[in-house]
């Protein structure tokens, strides 16, 4: 981390960049918050440790329209989403100066309160990123780093990052588990157990939009459920239905462009698997269309802008999705 | 709904302005039947389906959605199908996978001189929502009164 | 809020008998936005559209809903009616209550219910009807056709004669094409440079006409009735006008080694160089890689022979600009490389040439002054094989998966000529099929197996296996008798696949033409428009667009250049008024839009926009309304609802599907 | 009033004879996470948790609430109201926190002019409140001067070993205990006591025990509005709701209209000022940067509210934005960074 604040400093010395977008120590060890740093004195508050898990390329947005380059760091599996906008327009390449960070996967709290972890003052994690120490008001626990670690982390894409200006720290290879094994156990329940899952999990939806807000793909100036466009803006959840279209929607729209990120399932105060959604398109789209992972660069067309002669028919491929 | 009410389904068919709503035409002068639970919107590509569109329907009430278009290759705007294709095969997945029944939507290429085979994919349509009978997984319970 | 005329139309019996159309009207009449309904024998009468023109005079009716027949049949009709009362033609919606209604229904009640409710559907609609006016664009009346073969040249000389002015693009030195490397053509066997030359003079001769040889398209922006072409005139060497074509700059340069482009690199010919004898312009140009002058410095010959003084060796290249109404791509076809052929010893054997070089060799004028030899060491063949489909209809990725069509009667040309002028030789064909679907084609091809005892063997051959002395060992199979059959040849043909010359890509992205995966260009519409491209102004000729013979390739260009003068004959261009339009509040400059477009009316602009009170400088997408033709693919494509399209709108879709599902 | 107890192994026989005669809202876990919900016979009621998610502020302030019906016959315009709330109901397991919320509620909805569908619903509900046995870290209630020890209810409930304690407070709750009287035993008081003591001495050792709100105050408009602070401060904001509707204080609704085919349902739903078109209104909106909006949360609970309302917050350190706000963003931070700056100066 030390290191990381240092080349920061750096290159805010030698003027290569105006400002740092990065992590600000949090008020409990485990809630960092996404900030900028525009002196050498503000980053002796920043941090960067399992529990910075925030994708900071959507921020890159609004810092593409400051004067001057940010320097932002990037896990490698936030550099799918940076060439995604990229390849958007939504961000200017010339305005970022990226450094890519080591990741040994990120941390997720509510699976550590899920243990029965209450009363959290401290979590320590050691250097190894084996074991988390948690220190509570009703006494001490030990966790295993795997056992707190976000979904998205458990089938990781990679330790290579896409895009970057320099690369700082080393990755861990997190996999241990299947990316599609979610989907393909909804996959194999019968339609009514498929809805009664969904309505189930999407009850619970509150339309705080948190998931389409921190979505680096849902980065529209004003999505359609906001504005007046189709006579859908809705802030009501009136019933189940609300959250399916909006759901759906907001899948079918990122379908193609979406990396997999995994910050809509993060987010979700609800802990809906959102990412359920999208990873179904994906898996769809690979099927049927041909591997294809959005931000592995940032020109191939997207699936969905795209198409062959002898594509698979709707009607087969839900037959065979 | 009264048990013994027959089931009258609402199903909304999106048409192609150069190959299945003429195909729809052709049906017509061919005076070929189809249920009058059918009824047509015309746009000018399958391609102006949006899947907002689809889902809107079943809000509202919809039991089925249908969607035709020039075959693949004969798009009047040359690729507007494959989109079309691309897309509808992408949301119908979907809803299979939250769990809507298999068959409420469907995606049919109908040419400007398959008067018939509009009237038998309508047909076979209708009867397979009936067989399915009331769309409740996907409709806003505001619209049911 | 509009102010809507509802208009229902018995047709007849055609719906009154089947639908209640007095009930309609009156249900009708209590829907949001109704203020007048009425229903009359024929709508589409003149004394239907008097009745519509006087409620909307008398009731200033803002928007009609006409229930009848088919929009396909009649919605024209009403728009104009419409119009002529003052109203926007685009404030007319058709309820189709004839074809998708009482013509296939035979329950009165369910008729009219359902009549009602796409009654309803179009009321919806057009309350959220805005006016639409056409657009106009004005035309440029030149027109560009990009490469000088027979394609070019025919489409130049009918847009020339029809009165406009054509510019002819050719990247070689000379225009002529593939047909100029031709000897004979079938059927008829006429010498192909006696039928070519005269249009090549007509063309350079025609004052209507200019051509731009050694010259490529560089760059085009614009759309149909606008284009703006940059030309690169690629630096000749020599001053066109001061050259007088005298030919002793080529006699006397002392570099002669380079392979002939013309004669498929079967002869050589010197750095400066005019391609054949014909050639037009007659004006030579120095191959720069070529020459010693441009190599070492040393030489210049050329320059002190020519008493014109026409070398010029510091000549540049220079980029034309020039407007354009319409353009067309009649940039041809080149046969395919046979890297991946090496079981016919193309690359190891002299003898085994292609049905192209073949023509070469039996020009007075090629490499062989038309004797037929082997290439290998001059001696006259005892036996010669054909190979058919040679990459033509394969399955596997070294060839193409359509047939060439020209091939099966060119080989009955060259074995028709060969048996004729060489009795002695023995000419043997192995073939898949013999197509020769045309007019004399199939009687042509007869002639060769019996008048001229060609040997035709259905069957493929495996291998050509040069032997150390000197001949050919061909084995194939005859699937007819079923055996295997071993031959000795002392040259071989191979009918190689055609395929669109590989300039047509970089042209076809300039013209945001599309291509299919072969290379070929695509038509607007495969029966109803094979000479337009889906691109508006952008006109096909010839082989870019199909394999196709020198007949159909006329025909073709005469149609490309119909086509071409149909356009340049209007002044203004009346746009569909029903095209994309972008929010430019809510785009979001991704680009998905432009990446569906089939048109490439989808540009983008950076711009300032105040949004709601923040000013900053985003990049928007824009429709060039002449460009679009209102698909609705971009609709889709953008996320935010930020593109969307007049006359078939979101909401007045989503409107229909409401009035439809409650 | 009498302590009375149950053990809580009989809780679902409690929860079945208080459910007979009205409805009964329970904290219970639908697909990993609790929240309220109605209760019936299948429901996995959770009184472990000790946060629902969502505040159970719906049950008197639903999420979306229908207003009035508008129905189109012929030319004519029917508007049918919608009924207000008529049938008794309880809440079982409301956390001190919550009740506080709902008394910031009544402060809005009760004052003039009422908002008679709250009022109804405030009218037939009744409080069965749960000491909290275990705070958590994010928790500050006692900030605010809320005792999670003692929840201000009609009943109070307090979970001792295996037995739960139950005490009336008021009249409904005396009502309640009434028709449930028949499974209750005498309670003891001093294992109660022995309890709430418990649960103070947690509480103190709380990291936000000692949260200053010093400078928050309804006067502090002027000095708290242009701080440099917020510029920095908003700036991870995502400008979801989740804050917003996680929060048991937040009261903020919007109006809207929803065409069902048949007719028109004006109704209102939850709003959120951190969403872009908040009080949005046909000149435009009146806070056009984040910044504004992220502020006038902060700004309405801490200074805007108290200015109104004799004082009183209208945060009730629940905590649950700073548990689930998706950028680590809380009300808590705010308040620390102020700190921060005015220690500073």
């Amino acid at each position: 981390m030390q290191e990381l604040i240092n080349r920061a400093k750096e290159l805010l010395a030698d003027g290569t960049v105006a400002r740092v977008l990065g992590w600000r120590e949090g008020d409990m060890s485990y809630n960092p918050e996404v900030a900028y740093f525009n002196s050498a004195e503000e980053l002796d508050k920043f941090v960067y440790n399992g529990f910075c898990a925030a994708n900071l390329s959507k921020y890159m947005i609004e810092a593409s329209k400051l004067e001057g380059k940010t320097l932002v760091f990037l896990k490698p599996c936030d550099t799918y989403s940076f060439n995604q906008l990229l390849k958007e327009h939504r961000v200017d390449r010339e305005k970022a100066y990226i450094i890519g960070v080591g990741c040994c996967g990120k941390l997720n709290v509510e699976a550590i309160k899920a243990m029965g972890i209450k009363g959290i003052q401290s979590i320590e994690i050691d250097d190894a990123c084996e074991t988390l120490t948690v220190k509570t008001i009703y006494g001490d626990k030990t966790v295993a780093y795997k056992d707190a670690m976000l979904e998205r982390c458990h089938v990781c894409k990679g330790k290579e990052h896409m895009v970057y200006d320099e690369l700082m720290g080393e990755s861990r290879d997190t996999v241990d588990a299947e990316r599609f094994a979610e989907v393909e156990k909804i996959e194999a329940m019968s339609p009514a157990e498929k809805f009664a899952f969904f309505q189930a999990e999407l009850s619970k939806c509150i339309r705080c939009n948190a998931c389409r807000n921190v979505c680096p793909a849902c980065s529209c100036r004003k999505c359609v459920f906001d504005s007046n466009k189709f006579d859908s803006a809705q802030k009501a959840n009136v019933d189940s239905f609300e959250e399916k279209m909006f759901h759906i929607i907001r899948a079918f729209h990122v379908a193609g462009r979406c990396t997999d990120c995994g910050e809509c399932s993060r987010v979700c105060p609800q802990g809906i698997p959102l990412h359920l959604f999208n990873r179904k398109f994906i898996k769809d789209i690979n099927k049927f269309y041909g591997e294809f992972k959005a931000g592995e660069d940032a020109e191939t067309k997207g699936p969905l802008t795209n198409f062959t002669f002898d594509d698979v028919e709707p009607c087969d491929a839900v037959e065979r999705g | 709904m009264p048990m013994n009410e027959e089931f009258k389904p609402k199903i909304v068919a999106f048409c192609c302005n150069w190959c299945s709503y003429a195909g729809a035409d052709l049906a017509g002068s061919s005076r070929l039947a189809y249920p009058a639970d059918v009824k047509i919107i015309r746009v000018p590509c399958s391609c102006r389906v949006n899947p907002m569109f689809i889902l809107r329907a079943f809000e509202k009430g919809a039991d089925g959605v249908i969607i035709c278009g020039c075959h693949p290759g004969d798009c009047h705007y040359s690729t507007g199908n494959y989109y079309a294709r691309r897309r509808m095969a992408m949301l119908f997945s979907m809803l299979e996978y939250i769990g809507i029944e298999n068959g409420r939507t469907r995606v049919e290429w109908v040419s400007a001189a398959e008067g018939v085979k509009f009237s038998t994919t309508m047909n076979e349509f209708v009867s397979k929502i009936q067989s399915l009978g009331k769309n409740v997984r996907l409709g806003d319970i505001r619209c049911k009164n | 809020m509009q102010r809507i005329g509802v208009f229902v139309c018995h047709c007849g019996s055609n719906i009154a008998a089947t639908v209640d159309v007095k009930k309609v009207v009156e249900i009708v009449r209590n829907e949001p936005g109704v203020v007048h309904a009425e229903d009359y024998q024929y709508m589409c009468s003149e004394a239907g559209q008097a009745l519509i023109a006087k409620a909307i005079a008398e009731k200033n009716l803002s928007g009609i809903v006409v229930c009848s027949c088919s929009p396909r049949m009649h919605e024209a009709t009403f728009r104009k009616a419409a119009e002529r009362a003052g109203l926007n033609p685009y404030m007319v919606e058709i309820a189709n209550i004839r074809e998708h209604c009482s013509w296939i229904h035979k329950n009165v009640e369910e008729a009219t219910e359902k009549a009602v409710i796409l009654a309803r559907a179009a009321i919806a609609k057009v309350n959220l009807n805005a006016p639409l006016k056409a657009g106009e664009s004005r035309v440029t009346k030149r027109a560009l056709v990009i490469g000088g073969g027979i394609a070019g040249i025919q489409t130049a000389l009918d847009i020339a004669d029809a009165g406009y002015e054509v510019d002819i693009v050719e990247k070689t030195p000379s225009i002529g094409g593939r047909m100029s490397q031709l000897d004979k053509t079938f059927p008829t066997l006429d010498c192909s440079a006696c039928i070519l030359t005269p249009k090549m003079v007509e063309a350079a001769a025609h004052e209507k006409i200019t051509i731009y040889t050694y010259s490529e398209v560089e760059k085009v922006s614009g759309f149909v009735g606008d284009f703006t072409v940059d030309i690169r005139k690629k630096a000749r060497s020599v001053d066109m006008d001061k050259c007088t074509g005298c030919g002793v700059c080529q006699e006397k340069c002392p570099s002669k080694k380079t392979p002939s482009e013309f004669n498929r690199g079967l002869g050589n010919r010197s750095a400066i160089y005019t391609p054949f004898a014909q050639a037009i312009p007659n004006v030579p140009v120095i191959d720069r890689d070529a020459c010693i002058k441009f190599k070492t410095g040393k030489c210049g010959i050329c320059s002190k022979v020519c008493q014109a003084g026409a070398i010029d060796y510091e000549q540049k290249d220079e980029i034309v600009t020039e407007k354009y109404g319409a353009i067309v791509v009649a940039t041809g076809f080149d046969t395919i490389k046979l890297d991946k052929y090496d079981e016919y010893a193309y690359n190891q054997s002299k003898d085994v040439i292609t049905s192209l070089e073949l023509e070469r060799v039996m020009n007075a004028a090629g490499p062989t002054k038309g004797h037929l030899e082997r290439l290998s060491d001059g001696k006259h063949p005892k036996n010669i094989v054909f190979i058919q489909c040679v990459g033509s209809r394969c399955s596997d990725d070294r060839g193409k998966p359509y047939c060439s069509k020209i091939c099966c009667m060119y080989t009955a040309k060259h074995a028709m000529l060969i048996r004729d002028k060489y009795p002695d030789v023995n000419v043997t064909v192995f073939y898949i099929d013999v197509r020769t679907p045309g007019k004399n084609f199939d009687e042509f091809y007869r002639r060769a197996v019996e008048d001229y005892g060609v040997n035709y063997i259905k069957g493929q051959v495996g291998k050509v296996a040069p032997q150390p002395d000197g001949s050919l060992l061909v084995q194939g199979v005859d699937l007819l008798d079923n055996k295997q059959i071993l031959m000795e040849a002392d040259m071989v043909v191979l009918a190689t696949v055609i395929e669109p010359d590989p300039s047509v890509r970089k042209i076809a992205t300039m013209l945001t033409a599309s291509i299919d995966t072969n290379n070929f260009l695509t038509e607007s519409h495969a029966k109803l428009r094979p000479v337009e491209s889906p691109t508006a102004g952008v006109f096909l000729s010839g082989v870019c667009q199909g394999p196709k013979d020198i007949p159909e390739t006329v025909a073709q260009a005469g149609a490309a250049a119909v086509k071409a003068i149909g356009l340049l004959a209007k002044d203004k261009l009346l746009t569909n008024p029903c095209t994309a339009k972008p929010d430019e509040l809510l785009c979001n400059g991704c680009s998905a839009c432009a990446n569906v477009c089939p048109y490439g009316a989808i540009t983008y602009e950076t711009k300032l926009i105040n949004d709601h009170g923040i000013r900053e400088e985003r990049r928007v997408a824009q429709v060039n309304n002449a460009l679009c033709q209102g698909c609705g693919a971009c609709t889709v494509t953008c996320p935010s609802g930020a593109m969307d399209l007049q006359g078939f709108s979101n909401r007045q879709i989503i409107a229909e599907v409401d009035a439809i599902c409650r | 009033m009498d302590m009375f107890k149950i053990a809580k192994a009989d809780l679902s026989k409690l929860l079945a004879a208080i459910a007979a005669e009205q409805d009964l809202f329970v904290p219970a876990k639908v697909a990993g996470q609790t929240n309220f919900t109605l209760w019936n016979e299948e429901t996995a009621v959770d009184l472990d948790t000790l946060k629902t998610v969502k505040s159970p502020k719906d049950v008197f302030f639903p999420q979306s609430e229908n207003l009035y019906t508008v129905k189109k016959e012929d030319k004519k315009y029917k508007i049918t109201p919608e009924e207000l709330c008529d049938r008794d109901f309880v809440v079982f397991g409301m956390k001190a926190c919550d009740i506080q919320g709902i008394k910031v509620l009544d402060r809005v909805f009760l004052a003039d002019p009422v908002d008679t569908f709250y009022a109804a619903r405030r009218a037939h509900g009744t409080i069965v409140a749960l000491a909290c046995g275990e705070p958590e870290e994010s928790c500050f209630c006692s900030v605010f001067g809320v005792d999670p020890a003692n929840p201000d209810a009609d009943v109070a409930l307090w979970i001792v070993g295996d037995e739960v304690c139950w005490k009336a407070l008021t009249e409904k709750g005396e009502a309640l205990t009434a028709k449930v009287e028949a499974l209750l035993s005498a309670g003891d008081e001093a294992a109660v006591e022995a309890k709430k003591a418990e649960i103070k001495a947690i509480v103190e050792k709380l990291p936000y025990a000692d949260l200053d709100l010093e400078g928050w105050h309804g006067d502090a408009t002027k000095e708290k509005f242009d701080s440099p602070v917020w510029d920095d401060l908003y700036k991870p904001c995502l400008a979801c709701g989740t804050c917003t509707f996680v929060c048991p204080t937040c009261q903020c609704y919007d109006i809207k209209d929803y065409d069902t085919g048949h007719g028109i349902q004006r109704y209102r739903c939850w709003d959120s000022c951190m969403y872009s078109d908040f009080t949005m209104m046909a000149h435009g909106n009146n806070r056009t940067s984040q910044l504004q909006r992220f502020r006038q949360r902060f700004m309405h609970k801490l200074v805007y509210f108290p200015a109104n309302n004799d004082g009183m917050y209208s945060c009730v350190g629940c905590g649950r934005c700073v548990d689930k706000c998706p950028a680590s963003l809380n009300i808590v931070k705010v308040i620390k960074a102020f700190k921060k700056e005015e220690a500073a100066k």
